[in-house]
């Protein structure tokens, strides 16, 4: 059975009540809203993109505390790292919640999710969340608003 | 007539037997869909067993059955709601909502000429908003909002200035968010002073207040069967004969028309004209019988009991919690039903259900489909909690428990 | 796959125990509602009993289980259908008839112009007729049918000629009065090589042959669970995802917005966006019973055993009758099912119901809502007789023998 | 329970197979159509009236026994009769079909049913479709239409 304790991890815990990179950033940085119209949660991102390098990633909105710490996790993961890191980044992770999106209710056994979780590192503190189908859509909201700003700046 | 005793309601319900989380379910969503009692569910299972046939047109035995099954069901409406012309008023639609889009699409469409007003409130289920919305766009009328005020209610103050141009009033008779009652004759009054009719959501209030149409005064009262102990898959709308009979056809189909040919139709009459298809025919059984359940409770001891309900739980919310849980609504019983919005501070309402639902506490978090409402009072979403005649006091004590460690746990 | 036992599907007919005027029924009205198997009735009690709760916003457990059913049957229609873009691709609706409706008010309203020309047949059920007519009313589109021949089929002599301006071609794969079976798949290149859509009412046709979208390379595909095993109160509506996603959303309401303030509204994506209200949740428990059922059963082996049924009833009603009793629909078994309409000579249908249900044998008199086809063929009604999984040769035995004494009542 | 030769008296056969009063009227008789959607039984009526009273009446049309026997047995119990008569005849009958109309699937007992039946003489034989609900609205199909057709010559 699925416990509380996996979804509410204390690093998770932690990123909700002191989210990282609150605020805003000005233009010429992209903004990008989420938005997850079952639960209500929204979240605006702001991208500063340099010479192929997210160089400042700022976060408002609001929500429950996966989509929030999972919000605030992401940026700190992202914040100044090359664009093909991020975005396989957001691949990976986008990867350990799909895996089991479409068996609900499974328990995370298979391998590549394991190997998907080191890689992770502190984001791996969402890997709880599988367990909690309906959990997950909070928790890649900002991953998927991310995705989102970064087609827009490509385009 | 003397009240019921809900521990033997709670019997009827075999989803009561469910454990969730090693823990009895602790139900407290009926707001968003009641549980279903044991004569509901056989009911249906009868039908199927017996009866099951289409209806209306057969003349074998099982069809004559089915149709008196379903016809039967309108009388049972039409009987529950205490409808002046009888059961030829009562159309069978699939949800509350189709009843709306129905009131929208065929008297609305009809009747409203471009610029004409509805005449809503900021406390509206979207099924009471998004049709008008949708009747603006292709017929040009204006939707206007009657305020809340601070403390949950209709602002009524500055109504008479709000009537102008008014054709419909549309209003819910008990918020799904703030569990406010509001005061459906007095607006029925309003309405007719101004030349105006007065259409009412029931969904909320039909399985918790008694409904008097003759006594409303109404003009249209719209509800669903899924919150009142029936069935998914069935919705009651209910107008006057004189109303209903001028009112143009809405979906087509099957059993909604006089005559066909390649050339075009000519509508039916009476509820058919609105009931095109093969119609909820084992829900009706279904629906009937959930009528027979509340009226064998008898919706004044209904309304008493989670009076009480509601009375306890909103005084121990205040105490227990110092502040740090709000209730969005009343915070007494005067003109208010069971449903409590809470707003924990500090926690957002999904993680609260989370945590609830760790402890077998049935409530749900979100907008409710209510969010004009929401934005009005500056939330996202609240966690809800709502009473149904099977409800009893342990349940409120299971959900203040579940809370105290929510709010520990965010703490 | 090896044939299955019909006397074994029987034995999981509840109905099938009912006695009627002293005798075992004799249901032959399968074309109007299918018998529900055990298992479809059980399915709908377990989640009345087990997992009622509503659907999509809930974090509770119930919740989530209700929504898993919910969205389990979307899955299982894909399945059944072959639908190539999934369960994304399938909208619930109330029955087949509200499908046609929503096909005419989101898609035919959003891209039809006016003049533009929806082509149906003679032999469509008025489902498939009326909201084309509504749309011609609103719209300004033109209704063009395609003739039946003296043979009852198609009359695709002309079709070439006919497909001028033709932006859907609307048919059914069935007909419920002749049994005549329409290629769908040549239709739907005709469709195509003119830049048209092809819809496809499958109400007749989803219970008895196998359903492949991929291989018909229809654009619309539409039917009512009752008629296929499962509950009243659900119909489907498929459609290819771009072409879903294109069309503007029908009812208004709850569930099918991403946004609403006082301001307006904007739609959700996916089948949402056309599910606006508390969806039928149990309908859909029960509707994925019976794709397993009839899954399990095998669609080539029920249309192969019914089509058994349907010769050897052809060929005796030809032989036993003198020329009384003539049948209105193709007189063998070439690309036609088992729905077969009667014509008694001398007989009224309704008096040839009547004298049936007096043997317990059921059927159908009236113009079986193809009031088109009937004023073709000059008449007012028939009686129709149509097969089921769950029948038997013993059924048309019964038939035969009522119809006898039908016969020398009036002769 | 039922019995089919409650409905199908030898008397209504015999109307069902040779109708009375069959065929049209030329103007100034008045013309009326009736309609029953759910079976699709048809019926146009002829009146000619004169003097208050129904000197002629017509029928053609198509449905069941019961609706073409029910409008051949009326229009022998009303040609030639004063219009009190007739409409006196029409609520008889139609009293007769209503009092079971509301009592699906009840028998008939009550008195006053009694004392119609012998009212109505040859009409008596429709008395067995209060017995079958669904076939009331074919036997009332032709006094409906002639009530209609009363009132229009009225107006
Ligand atoms: C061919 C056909 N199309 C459409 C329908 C309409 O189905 P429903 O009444 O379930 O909406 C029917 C059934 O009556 C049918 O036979
Ligand atoms: C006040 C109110 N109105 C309308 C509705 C819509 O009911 P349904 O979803 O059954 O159409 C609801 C339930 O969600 C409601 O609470």
């Amino acid at each position: 059975m699925a416990n509380l304790d996996d979804l509410y991890r204390e690093i998770i815990l932690d990123h909700y009540r002191s989210p990282r990179n609150r605020g805003e950033l000005a233009p010429p940085a992209h903004r990008t809203e989420g938005f997850n119209p079952l639960c209500g949660d929204e979240i605006v991102i702001y991208v500063q993109i340099e010479d192929g390098v997210l160089t400042d990633i700022k976060l408002t909105g609001h929500g429950c505390s996966i989509s929030q710490s999972s919000s605030s996790l992401m940026s700190t993961a992202v914040k100044g790292k090359p664009l093909e890191h991020v975005r396989a980044t957001i691949a990976t992770f986008k990867d350990l919640m799909m895996t089991r999106e479409t068996k609900l209710g499974e328990e995370a056994t298979d391998p590549s999710g394991e190997a998907n979780l080191r890689r992770l590192g502190e984001l791996a503190a969402l890997a709880g969340v599988v367990k909690f189908p309906v959990r997950i859509k909070c928790a890649t909201l900002a991953w998927n608003t991310l995705t989102q700003a970064l087609d827009e700046v490509d385009a | 007539m003397t009240r019921f005793d809900p521990k033997l309601v709670r019997g009827d319900i075999p989803l009561m037997n469910r454990v969730i989380n090693g823990r009895p379910i602790t139900y407290l969503d009926s707001g968003a869909s009641s549980l279903t009692p044991r004569s509901v569910i056989e009911a249906m299972d009868r039908y199927y067993q017996f009866h099951h046939a289409n209806v209306h047109r057969g003349v074998y035995q099982t069809a004559n059955e089915a149709t008196a099954i379903y016809e039967g069901a309108r009388e049972s409406a039409a009987h529950f709601l205490n409808a002046p012309g009888g059961s030829e008023e009562i159309v069978f639609t699939k949800n509350a909502t189709e009843s709306f889009n129905l009131l929208a699409r065929s008297w609305g469409a009809a009747f409203l000429q471009p610029g004409d007003v509805v005449l809503v409130s900021e406390m509206e289920h979207h099924a009471n908003i998004v049709p008008w919305f949708q009747l603006r766009e292709s017929h040009g009328v204006e939707v206007r909002f009657i305020p809340v005020t601070d403390d949950y209610r209709l602002d009524l103050s500055n109504i008479e200035e709000s009537m102008h141009g008014v054709k419909l009033v549309s209003v819910t008779a008990m918020s799904n968010v703030l569990g406010t009652i509001n005061p459906i004759r007095e607006l029925a009054n309003l309405a007719h002073s101004h030349g105006a009719l007065l259409a009412v959501d029931g969904a909320q209030s039909v399985a918790h207040l008694a409904t008097d149409l003759v006594a409303l005064d109404a003009d249209f009262m719209i509800f669903s069967a899924h919150k009142m102990l029936g069935p998914t898959g069935l919705g009651v709308f209910w107008t006057r004969q004189e109303i209903m009979a001028a009112m143009p056809p809405f979906l087509g189909g099957g059993g909604m028309i006089k005559d066909v040919s390649t050339d075009g139709f000519t509508p039916a009459s009476g509820p058919s004209k609105f009931e095109a298809g093969t119609p909820p025919i084992a829900q009706a059984a279904g629906f009937a019988a959930a009528v027979r359940y509340l009226e064998g409770l008898g919706m004044e001891n209904i309304a008493a009991h989670e009076k009480d309900l509601t009375g306890d739980a909103l005084t121990r919310l205040a105490l227990e919690f110092d502040g740090r849980v709000r209730v969005i609504g009343p915070p007494d019983t005067e003109a208010r039903g069971g449903v409590i919005s809470l707003d924990v501070q500090g926690v957002h309402p999904h993680d609260v259900a989370q945590v609830l639902d760790q402890f077998g506490v049935c409530v749900r978090p979100g907008h409710h489909c209510a969010k004009p409402l929401m934005k009005r009072f500056g939330l996202a979403a609240t966690a809800r909690a709502s009473f149904g005649p099977y409800s009893l006091v342990s349940d409120t004590d299971a959900l203040l428990e579940a809370l105290t460690h929510a709010v520990e746990m965010f703490g």
